[in-house]
């Protein structure tokens, strides 16, 4: 019994040990690269992301009629949103990565104009950085542009509505908006990849397990970063 | 800065339309992911290695560079999808069993993945064709020729210009941060990390005002017109697409 | 050359904050002429430019080009800028286009012209300015100074009567800023009216041929640049310093070399002329 | 004074897109001395600047520190960046924290000091900066003067023992450039080594003991800066000027008022001083 726990643990060690090798420095890694989807899951995440950005167009220009001086201020912002995704971050377990900057984004900017701005952000990414790609920005706009933001204005708006504190609130929605990105990257390339035997679930599953292990921790360290500069900001 | 976008301003055949660049890009990217065969990625690979190298003149080792990019990704979800775990040890083309859990890879998965290797990295060759030899401001003139909103190519005009702008002071405030002992532990990380990014959306605000105020001293008007060089179009090239495409259109067809 | 073109009269204006930037500032301009704007940081320069073309609205007082209040509609304020160029400070806070060609062709595009015209005024301000052979290139892989000139050629494009340099010279080397001064005096060579402010004492005495100085959003002195900086008081109230060549020439007079009623020398050159051989000994 | 603290051997330095940006720098530092390295933008001065604490790693080459080449191993960095400090041109780069004390404070916590300790530095750099009045201000608050002294504070509350400035004067109105180079002196006669670079060649020599030229990457004279100023052809390869203290005195010299044995003056009290009286005229 001993002895079978023991290889339990050594086996889950080698396992966790080589992904912790396997991986490189940079969560780049986590926008789905140019071309790895086939040609009708690619087509699929376009036509599904289509309708938020036109929704996100409209209602930037709504504000942008009113404000006018908010296009430049969202231009930049979409600037500073690649610089930051460019920058190592620090990680809670020591490896380094890169922010997502959706929690931040989000609060600051609200989820409709983040759904445009991450688009935008992600052609720059592949076409100056090869991270990600043309075919495949439907679906990554559909994880980072869409999910991430819409569950960080939620978790971040839910938790005010219960009178939760603004760190507890802006590190949570921070810490999930990057998760649930992964989250949904994992899935997209379940659905698009079935496994042999057990089908899509269990290939979900596999993408879930591999990328948890190295996205949670970087997502506690995004939220913590983030609940720290909006603690500089509110000084200013 | 960025090396890619160097080349872009740099290579021999900057002064290509850039919407025949696109259109061959487009093309060749959606015929080598509609291929059932492996040959089309690897005829799709060539054609742009080609391009890349003896037309655009691009470094080798640049291009091989790039290549190596995405491959972490590319290693880790192969690996994901060639391996998969059961309690069922029926149907692996090689195992291992532990503990009644069997670990292996079964056919159809690496043969997917095959299939994907070569398929992702044609799709990224025609991916750096493009970015190596097409200024960014040029194709989103093409963008905005496609009737693209004009919200989002206003926007890409500033953030492509900012980018560079914002990496500027970047380096410069980690240089500092750097040179005041920042990132030597993990606490000092986080607060030199998290200074940084709030010392640089601070400049986005006061520098976006600045920009607002310059901007409107030149007329601006609410809409960021502007105009860009002209390119000669050329149906030489329009027939070399053709003559690319074709082929490979055909190989796609016949190849089920 | 006494023809007026822009005026302010008892101007005042205070940021949304509260502390007030600009107190009574009367100034004339005269069609023509060379204007330095002198005064230390935060002494409201930036903010004054600002009001010569409606980009600021003062809180009381008046503008008035060619003689008229201007007007703070749309049309009559696209009219104003079309006149009234400034030129910033910060290259990277007014180019916004990665293509030098794109940039420059922003303002004329703005004021309604036809392609052609664009494109005819673009390649003009990009020969004015010594540009045409970065048209190509990215404003992120250009020099300070030639972010700098494209930032100018933009402003050219427009057809300015007025062109404003906010401290233009600042960040440059010696040798970029003199290639900058040519710039300018061609400029004014061909009629324009120029205004510019700095810090820098002597680059404004020898430029300039009217000067005024600010402190405190105040103009507290205007005139001919030799009179004002002889009055010490306001050259060490506004924290400013005299020209060299001021300095030199004072010591000159006083020790004698030189009559009182000797003209104030413009440049290094015109000083040392004025210098006279010692008796009994031949200049090299 | 010729106890030897930095020294650099054949630096050679490439950016990453293969420009060459040093070539072949031989550069002696002394303990407490007052170095200026003159030469115009894109010299190479900065580039050199980051070598000497280890941002930069050069190509060959060697850098030494107290006799000892430095090492880029983590804990040597620190250990040398601790001694080594920089303030850069930009201040609005340097600041990176909220208020003047968090940034101040930035270099000792990342030390990992006591809190006592940590809290003395700051108190200790604010006063040396005379800086202590703005201490709760949110730094984009303050003036470009007020910045410049805050940054400096940073860098002294580390307690180097060299400091170095990168275009220290840049952009500063006559009064703050005053008031900082006597901040200066008093670093420096606080036994400081004091190495700054600038395009500023009347500065440079007023204020150095020693002097080096950069010209694209390389050093090309150094030496005392009367000496290396009276070498005009090194002057103009270097795109610079000849401060106009020594082109004054060589005019008086060339006209016969001063004898060619006469010392260069070093500030312009000292060259008027040497100004006679002209006979027969009474000095006012």
């Amino acid at each position: 019994m001993f002895l079978r726990k023991s290889k339990h643990i050594g086996l889950l060690i080698t396992y966790v040990m080589s992904i912790y090798i396997i991986f490189p420095d940079d969560a780049y890694a986590m926008h789905i690269m140019e071309g790895f989807l086939p040609f009708n899951w690619a087509a699929l995440w376009w036509i599904v992301m289509i309708p938020f950005v036109i929704a996100g167009v409209r209602s930037i220009k709504k504000t942008v009629t009113l404000h006018p001086n908010l296009k430049m201020l969202l231009g930049m912002a979409g600037a500073f949103a690649f610089v930051m995704s460019a920058l190592k971050i620090p990680s809670v377990t020591g490896s380094s990565s890169h922010p997502t900057g959706v929690g931040l984004g989000t609060i600051l900017f609200g989820p409709t104009a983040m759904t445009v701005l991450s688009m935008i952000v992600l052609v720059f990414q592949a076409l100056l950085l090869a991270h990600g790609g043309i075919t495949t920005l439907g679906a990554n706009t559909f994880s980072m542009g869409i999910v991430g933001p819409f569950v960080s204005y939620g978790v971040y708006k839910g938790l005010k509505k219960l009178g939760a504190p603004q760190w507890l609130s802006i590190f949570m929605a921070a810490t999930l908006g990057n998760l649930m990105t992964y989250v949904t990257t994992s899935i997209q390339l379940g659905l698009a990849f079935p496994a042999a035997a057990g089908g899509v679930t269990a290939a979900i599953l596999k993408f879930l397990g591999i990328f948890a292990l190295t996205q949670i921790p970087l997502a506690i360290s995004e939220g913590l970063l983030t609940v720290m500069v909006f603690n500089i900001l509110s000084a200013y | 800065m960025i090396a890619v976008d160097s080349y872009a301003y740099n290579n021999n055949l900057k002064s290509v339309h850039p919407a025949e660049k696109s259109l061959f890009v487009m093309l060749t990217m959606g015929v080598c992911l509609a291929s059932s065969t492996m040959i089309t990625p690897l005829i799709v690979l060539a054609v742009m290695a080609g391009g890349i190298i003896l037309k655009a003149g691009i470094p080798t080792r640049v291009l091989i560079k790039l290549m190596t990019v995405p491959l972490a990704f590319l290693l880790i979800s192969m690996l994901t999808i060639v391996f998969s775990v059961s309690t069922n040890s029926s149907g692996f083309w090689l195992a291992q069993t532990y503990n009644g859990f069997t670990i292996g890879i079964r056919y159809p998965d690496l043969m997917t993945a095959a299939n994907l290797f070569l398929r992702s990295l044609g799709a990224v060759s025609c991916l750096y064709f493009l970015a190596l030899t097409t200024p960014l401001t040029e194709l989103i003139t093409v963008l905005h020729k496609l009737k693209v909103p004009f919200i989002i190519t206003e926007l890409m005009v500033l953030i492509y210009r900012f980018i560079f702008v914002f990496m500027e002071t970047a380096t410069a405030i980690r240089r500092a941060q750097y040179s005041r002992s920042g990132y030597i532990s993990v606490n000092s990380s986080f607060r030199s990390m998290s200074r940084l990014f709030s010392a640089l959306l601070g400049k986005v605000f006061v520098k976006s005002q600045d920009l607002y105020n310059s901007m409107a001293a030149r007329c601006y008007t609410g809409e960021i017109k502007v105009l860009t060089k002209k390119r000669p179009v050329s149906f030489k090239n329009y027939f070399i697409i053709a003559v690319i495409e074709i082929p490979l259109i055909l190989l796609n067809l016949l190849w089920r | 050359m006494s023809e007026l073109i822009l005026e302010t009269v008892d101007l005042e204006y205070s940021y949304p904050d509260g502390t007030s930037a600009l107190r009574k500032v009367n100034l004339q301009v005269q069609k023509g002429e060379k204007l330095a704007i002198l005064g230390s940081n935060g002494a409201g320069k930036s903010t004054l430019f600002m009001h010569f073309n409606g980009i600021y609205r003062p809180d009381s007082g008046f503008i008035k080009y060619q003689g008229q209040d201007i007007s703070y509609k749309k049309k009559a304020l696209t009219e104003l800028r079309k006149k009234v160029g400034i030129v910033f400070q910060d290259p990277d806070s007014q180019l916004f286009s990665a293509s030098v060609w794109q940039d420059i062709s922003f303002g004329p595009l703005n004021l309604g012209l036809s392609e052609e015209v664009v494109t005819q005024r673009v390649k003009q301000a990009l020969l004015d300015t010594e540009t045409t052979d970065i048209e190509d290139k990215p404003t992120h892989l250009l020099s300070y100074g030639q972010k700098k000139r494209v930032s100018i050629a933009g402003v050219l494009a427009m057809e300015p009567e007025i062109i404003i340099f906010d401290e233009p010279t600042a960040g440059m080397d010696p040798r970029h800023a003199q290639e900058f001064m040519q710039l300018l005096e061609k400029l004014s060579d061909e009629g324009k009216t120029i205004i510019l402010s700095t810090h820098d004492v002597d680059l404004a005495y020898s430029w300039s041929n009217r000067l005024a100085i600010m402190y405190r959003g105040e103009i507290i002195a205007h005139g001919l640049p030799g009179e004002l900086f002889s009055r010490t008081e306001i050259v060490k109230r506004a924290d400013l310093t005299i020209p060299w060549l001021i300095e030199t020439h004072s010591e000159l007079v006083k020790k004698g070399w030189l009559p009182p009623s000797a003209p104030l020398p413009k440049s290094k050159e015109e000083l040392f002329q004025n210098i006279p051989v010692k008796s009994g000994q031949q200049s090299a």
